[in-house]
C-alpha cells in the first residue's frame, strides 16, 4: 500500500505491486529474461533487483518451456513465482507447463496442493513489431479449466489485480497491453487488491452495453464520447478478469440497455468476445433488442507495416459504427 | 546412448549389516513387484481403467534412490512411476484406490496411475508428459536452494524423453544456477515401440559433461550398486547444492503399457530378460550370502496380505462424484 | 479411389487417404512418433512402413517441437508433410511451429510460399486415459489466421477431407476423435477429396438445427431419434471444417428452423460453439425465436474415473434436455 | 561458452588470387555495412518502424559461409539477419523497401526487419522468436536429403538461443538422420541486455560431440577463416549429407535494437570494439598485400551510390493496402 494521489505510469504500477507483494510476503519471486540488472524489455521490473537481490530477482536464460515449469515447480515447493514471458507470442513455447501442468495441478491431484505462480506477458500491437511479436493470445488461456486470465486497462487496476493474483493460489495469466505500459492513470493512495472475477462498470450509460478489457478500453471510451455527441449513451463494462469473467455484471448491463457490443484487440473469430456473445446470446436473450456486435482484429495475422497495422487495429470508429448500426 | 555397458556380476558374500540393507531393499523391491503384478491381474480383469505402464524389471532403481531421500525431498516422477511413488512412501491404499478410480485414491479418482501424486512426502506428481516432469523438478531444486536446507529435488525420466528439449533447458539452468536436481535416466532401452537408439542419438555422459554436470553410469540389475552411487551423490549434493545425472541401465519386462502384446521384440530379447531382473539377482545374492529362503518368503507373504488388504479396501471404497470435483477445478485461500 | 462399397472403419479410412495422397505424389511424406514400423497408436498408419519404405514413413524422436517445425521446414523445401502427433495434448510442445511459424508464412512473407503441411492429432476422451490425454484443444488453431482446422465424424468424410488437406497448400491441423477410430462406417466407391469449409447436413429437420462436428456428431444423431418420439424434428449440421467454418450452411438452416443448439465435446467455455453462437447472434439475430443453448463439457480438465468422466463428457440426454428447452 | 579464445592475428601478405576473394569479401562486407549504417541512420530520422536488430560487427560470417552457397541451398536466418540475407543475395530495393513497411518490400511490407524471406534465392525467412529457424532448416535439410541432390541447409543462430531446447532437439534430429544442416552459431557474446555466459552454462564444442556432429571454431574478425572453414565443411556435407555446428566469435557493434543505449556494457569493452572489426582488419590486411586504397574507395563509392538509390525508389514506393493484405492469408492452389 502506498500514499500516492499522483498519477502513475501502468507499467510502473505493475512494478510498484510486485515490489509490494515481496515486502508483504517473502515467498514471491521473480523469474524472466533481462527481468533484473535490465528492468525487463518495458521497464516494467526496473529497481527491483536492486532492491530484492539476485535471490529473488532472478535473470532466466532464453527457455520459455524451462522457465514456466520452473516457476510451477518452485510453486509446489513453497515459493510464488511470478513469471515473465516478454511477449506473450512466446506462450507458444511453453504451453505444456502452462496448460498441462499448472492448469491441472489442484484438480488432477485430488486438491492436495496448488500452483500459486503468476505468468505476465505483454500482448497487442501498434508498435510495428509484426506477427511474432504483436498477437492476443488471452482466449487460448480463457479456454483452460484450472487458468485464471486477467487483463487490466489502467494502473489502479494493474496494481490491485496484480496483488490479488499473487495471493490468489491459482496459477494466473497476467495479460498487460503493451501500449499501455508508458501510459499515466490517476493512481489513489491505499490500493488494495481487487478481487479476481469482479468487472468494472467504466461508464455509465443507458443505449448500448460495451464490453471491452484491456487497452480496447481507450477506443471504447473515444467512441462514447463520440457517440454521447449523436445522443447515443454508452455503458462500458471493463471485463478485467476474462476467466472467470464478470456474467452478472454483463447481464445486469445488458438488462438495462438491451444492446450489446464486444471489442477487443484480438481476432474477432474464436477470440474472448465470441465467449460473451454466446452467453449473452443464451441467458441475456430475452434482453436482446438487437443483433450483438463484435469488434476485434480481422482474421489475418498481425501485419508488420504501419500502413497495415493502423487499419488492422480496431478503433473508435469501428466501435462507433457498430454502435450506430444497432442502435438506430 | 551411454558408453558403458551393463555388467553382471556374480553375488558375493555379504556383512550383516550389508544383509540388512539389502533384506530392506529386497522387500521395497518386492513389494512395488507384487503390486505391479497384482495391477497387471486387475488390469486384465477389467478393474482398472486407462492405461497403466509397469515399471516391472526396473524397480531397482526408485529402490536404490529413495532410501536417501527424506518427505522433505521432492520428486517428480513418470508415466512408469509406480514404483517411483511406492519407494518414496506412498501408502497402498490410496494408491491402488487411485488406480481404480475411487474417491479413497490420493487424487480422489481424478488423476489415475499416469497422476499420481502425494505431496504429504514430497511427491510431486506423475506426468502423463514425457519430459513433463523435468522443469517441475527443477523448479523444486530452486526453491530447495532458496530454502537453504539442504533438500533435493529428483527428477525421474525414461531414455525416451532425452529427445526432449526441455531437457537441455534444465540440464542448463540447473547447471548455470547450481540446483540440486539428481536427473534419475531410467534407461529401459525403449520409448514406446522404438528402440531408443533409433531415436536418440546424443551421448548422456558426454551432454552432461557438455554443461559440466557430473555424470555416473550404473547398472540397474543390482540395487546395491543404485543405492551406492546415489548415496554419495546425493551426500555432496546436500553439502553443496549442484546438479547430477544419473543413469540406470535397466530392462522393461512388460509391454509399453499393459495390453501391448510387443510384437516388435526380439523373442530371444524377451526370453533373457529374467536374467537382467533385479529381483531375482538380490534374491540370489541374499542365498548365497546365507540368508534363509524362509525370511524372504516371509517377507513375501506379508506383502501379500498387505496388498490384498489394500486391493480389497480400495475396491470396496465408493465412486466419486462428479460435482465435487467439479467444484475443485480452483484452489480457495 | 477405391472401389469399395465396404463399411471401413474410421482409421482405416484416414490410412487410405494417406496411401492414395502417397501413390498420387511423392512429395507426400509422414512424419511421426512410432508411425512407421509400429503402424502409430492407433494403428492408422499401419503397412504405410511396409508400402512406402523408410524415405517416405519417418519414424520421429519423441520431440514435439521439432517434428512440426521440420515439417514446415520440408513443406518451404518442396515435400508434403503430413505430420502425427500422438495426442492433442502434446500440441503444446509444437505451438511455435504451428502458430508463429507455419501460420504465419504465407501472409507474413507477402505470399511468396505456402507451408502445405498437415498436422493429424487425436483429441478427445472416453478412454479415462485422464487429463494430459483427453483434450480437445481446435478452439486454439481456429483462433490463429492462417491455419485451416478439420474434424471429421466418419470414415468418408476423413478420407475426403484428409485427401484435401493434403493437397491444400496451407497449413492444416486435422482433428481425430480417438473414440471413432475403431468404428465402421459406410465407405462408397470412388471417394473423392471434400472441399475445406463446406458442412454436411447430416439429418435434415425443421424444428431445431444442432450444429456440431467429429465424434460428437452421434450423441446429436442419437438425441434426434429420442427426439422424434416427441415430434421434435432435428436439423444436424457437421460442420468438417472448423475453419473456415460453413457459416452460410448454418445460416440457412437456421432460417429454417430458428432455434439454434450447438454441440461439442470440448470445453463450453471459449470452445468453437461460442464463436457460432456469437456469429449467429449477429447475423442470424433476426431468425432467432429462442435463446441459443451450447452443450460442451464443462469447465474442469478432464477426470480419469469412468465414474467421472462418464459425467464429465456430452451426451444425447444433454442435447435431448437443451433441445426441449427451447423448443417446447 | 567455447573452448578457444579469439585470436587476433595481423595481416599476412596475399596471393593474387586470394586478393580477388578477398576484395569480393570487402565489397559483400562492405555492402552490409553501409546498409546497415543507412538503416541506423532511417530508423533515427523515423522512417523505420518497429524494431530492427542491425548485425554491424558481425558481416564476416554470412559473408564467408554464403561464398559457399547456390540459390538451392537454403538458409533459415535469425532477427540479426540482414546481413544473413544479402550475403545470399537479396536485392537492396524490395530490402529497403520491406524495412520501410512499402508495398514493393520482398514481404509487401507485411514483415520488416524480422521477417525478410526471399524464396528466389533459398532464404526460407527471418525469424522472430528466438531458435524459431532451427527446426526450419532442420526440416529443409531434410528434403534436401530425400531429394538427393547434394544440396544443404544452413542454420543461423545467435548463443542466446542456445538455451533454447528446440537447439537440442534439432542437433539430435540431424545427427540420427544424417541430415545436411550447418548450424552457424553467431557467438556475439550477448543475448539482448544479458551476457550469454550468464544465462547458458553449456560448452557449444561438446555438446555437438555428445551427438557426434563435427564443430568447428573460428574467429569472425577474419573472413578469410570463415570462408576457409565453410568451404571445407560444405564440401563433405555435399559429398555425404550430415550436419555441422560451425561457431563464429563476433562483436555486436550497436545495442540489441537500434534505440538500446546499451547502459549495461562497460565502457571499456564498447571502446575496444573497432580491434575486433572484421571490415578494418581485411582492409588492412588489402592495403599490407598492396592493394590501392584508391580500389576500395572506388567500391565504397559505388556502393553508397547503389544504396541512395535502393533507398530513394523504397521510400518513394506506395504503402501497401490492407484489403490487399487481409486476401493473402491463405495461399490458393
Ligand atoms: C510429450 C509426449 N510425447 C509422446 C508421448 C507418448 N509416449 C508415452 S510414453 C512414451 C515413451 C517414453 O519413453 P521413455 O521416456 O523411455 O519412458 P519408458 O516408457 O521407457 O519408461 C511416449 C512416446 C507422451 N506421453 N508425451
Ligand atoms: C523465444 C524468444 N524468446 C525471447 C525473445 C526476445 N529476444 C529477442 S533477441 C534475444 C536475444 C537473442 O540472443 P542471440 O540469439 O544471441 O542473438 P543476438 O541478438 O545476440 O544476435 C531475445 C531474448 C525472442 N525474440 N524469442
Ligand atoms: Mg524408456
Ligand atoms: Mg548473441
Amino acid at each position: 500500500m502506498r500514499m500516492n494521489s499522483e498519477s502513475v505510469r501502468f507499467g510502473q504500477a505493475i512494478g510498484r505491486a510486485l515490489a509490494d507483494a515481496m515486502i508483504e510476503d517473502d515467498r514471491v519471486i521473480l523469474l524472466g529474461e533481462d527481468i533484473a540488472a535490465a528492468g525487463g524489455p518495458f521497464g516494467v521490473t526496473r529497481g527491483l533487483h536492486a532492491q530484492f537481490g539476485s535471490q529473488r530477482v532472478l535473470d532466466f536464460p532464453i527457455s520459455e518451456a524451462a522457465l514456466v515449469g520452473t516457476a510451477l515447480g518452485a510453486a509446489l515447493t513453497g515459493y510464488k513465482p511470478v513469471a515473465e514471458i516478454m511477449f506473450m507470442d512466446f506462450c507458444t513455447l511453453a504451453m505444456d507447463a502452462l496448460v498441462n501442468q499448472s492448469a491441472k495441478t489442484h484438480f488432477m491431484f485430488g486438491g492436495q496442493n496448488s500452483a500459486p505462480l503468476v505468468v505476465r506477458t505483454p500482448h497487442g500491437g501498434g508498435l510495428n513489431a509484426g506477427a511474432q511479436h504483436s498477437q492476443c493470445l488471452e482466449a487460448w488461456f480463457a479456454h483452460i479449466p484450472g487458468l485464471i486470465v486477467v487483463c487490466p486497462s489502467n494502473s489502479e487496476d494493474a496494481y490491485g489485480l496484480l496483488r490479488a493474483a499473487i495471493t490468489d493460489p491459482n496459477p494466473v495469466v497476467f495479460v498487460e497491453n503493451k501500449t499501455l505500459y508508458a501510459k499515466k492513470y490517476a493512481f489513489s493512495e491505499s490500493q488494495q487488491p481487487i478481487s479476481l472475477g469482479s468487472a468494472r462498470v467504466a461508464r455509465v450509460g443507458k443505449d448500448v452495453t460495451v464490453v471491452t478489457y484491456g487497452g480496447a478500453i481507450h477506443w471504447a471510451e473515444a467512441a462514447a464520447v463520440e457517440l454521447a455527441e449523436d445522443e447515443i449513451d454508452c455503458e462500458i463494462i471493463d471485463l478485467r478478469t476474462l476467466q472467470p469473467w464478470d456474467e452478472a455484471t454483463v447481464l445486469t448491463s445488458l438488462t438495462k440497455t438491451h444492446r450489446l457490443v464486444i471489442l477487443h484487440e484480438a481476432v474477432e473469430s474464436f477470440g474472448i468476445g465470441a465467449e460473451i456473445a454466446a452467453r449473452m446470446a443464451d441467458i441475456g436473450f430475452d434482453e436482446l433488442d438487437a443483433p450483438i456486435r463484435r469488434i476485434g482484429a480481422p482474421y489475418t495475422p498481425v501485419p508488420y507495416s504501419p500502413a497495415l497495422e493502423s487499419e488492422y487495429a480496431p478503433s473508435a470508429a469501428k466501435v462507433t459504427a457498430s454502435v450506430k448500426e444497432i442502435v438506430l | 546412448m551411454s558408453d558403458e555397458t551393463p555388467t553382471s556380476v556374480p553375488p558375493e558374500p555379504l556383512t550383516f549389516s550389508e544383509s540388512e540393507l539389502f533384506i530392506d531393499c529386497y522387500r521395497l523391491m518386492k513389494r512395488i513387484r507384487m503390486v505391479e503384478e497384482r495391477l497387471s491381474a486387475l488390469f486384465a480383469d477389467g478393474a482398472i481403467p486407462g492405461f497403466i505402464h509397469l515399471s516391472i524389471g526396473q524397480e531397482s532403481v526408485p529402490v536404490g534412490v529413495s532410501r536417501h531421500l527424506t518427505n522433505s525431498d521432492t520428486i517428480a516422477i513418470t508415466h512408469r512411476g509406480h514404483g517411483q511413488a511406492l519407494a518414496k512412501g506412498m501408502d497402498l491404499t490410496p494408491f491402488f484406490a487411485e488406480m481404480m478410480g475411487k474417491q479413497d485414491g490420493i487424487c480422489k479418482g481424478r488423476g489415475g496411475s499416469m497422476h499420481i501424486a502425494d505431496s504429504s512426502i514430497g511427491m510431486l506428481g506423475a506426468n502423463g508428459i514425457v519430459g513433463g516432469g523435468l522443469s517441475i523438478a527443477t523448479g523444486s531444486a530452486l526453491a530447495h536452494k532458496l530454502d537453504g536446507a539442504n533438500h533435493i529435488a529428483v527428477a525421474y525420466f525414461g531414455d525416451g524423453a532425452l529427445a526432449e528439449g526441455i531437457f537441455h533447458e534444465c540440464l542448463n539452468l540447473s547447471a548455470l544456477w547450481s540446483l540440486p536436481c539428481l536427473f534419475v535416466c531410467e534407461n529401459n532401452g525403449w520409448g514406446e515401440f522404438s528402440k531408443t537408439d533409433q531415436q536418440f542419438r546424443g551421448n548422456l555422459k558426454k551432454l552432461a559433461k557438455a554443461f559440466g554436470v557430473s555424470y555416473q553410469f550404473v547398472d540397474g540389475i543390482d540395487v546395491g550398486a543404485v543405492t551406492d552411487a546415489s548415496e554419495s551423490i546425493i551426500l555432496a549434493m546436500r553439502k553443496k547444492p549442484h546438479p547430477y545425472v544419473l543413469e540406470c541401465k535397466v530392462e522393461r519386462f512388460h509391454g509399453h503399457f499393459e495390453g501391448d502384446p510387443q510384437k516388435y521384440r526380439e523373442e530371444s530379447d524377451l526370453a533373457t530378460l529374467e536374467e537382467r531382473d533385479p529381483i531375482i539377482y538380490l534374491r540370489e545374492k541374499l542365498i548365497r550370502a546365507g540368508i534363509a529362503p524362509a525370511i524372504l518368503e516371509d517377507i513375501e507373504s506379508r506383502l501379500a496380505q498387505e496388498i490384498e488388504q489394500a486391493v480389497a479396501s480400495a475396491l470396496a471404497g465408493p465412486n466419486p462424484e462428479f460435482t465435487t470435483a467439479k467444484s475443485e477445478v480452483y484452489a480457495h485461500e
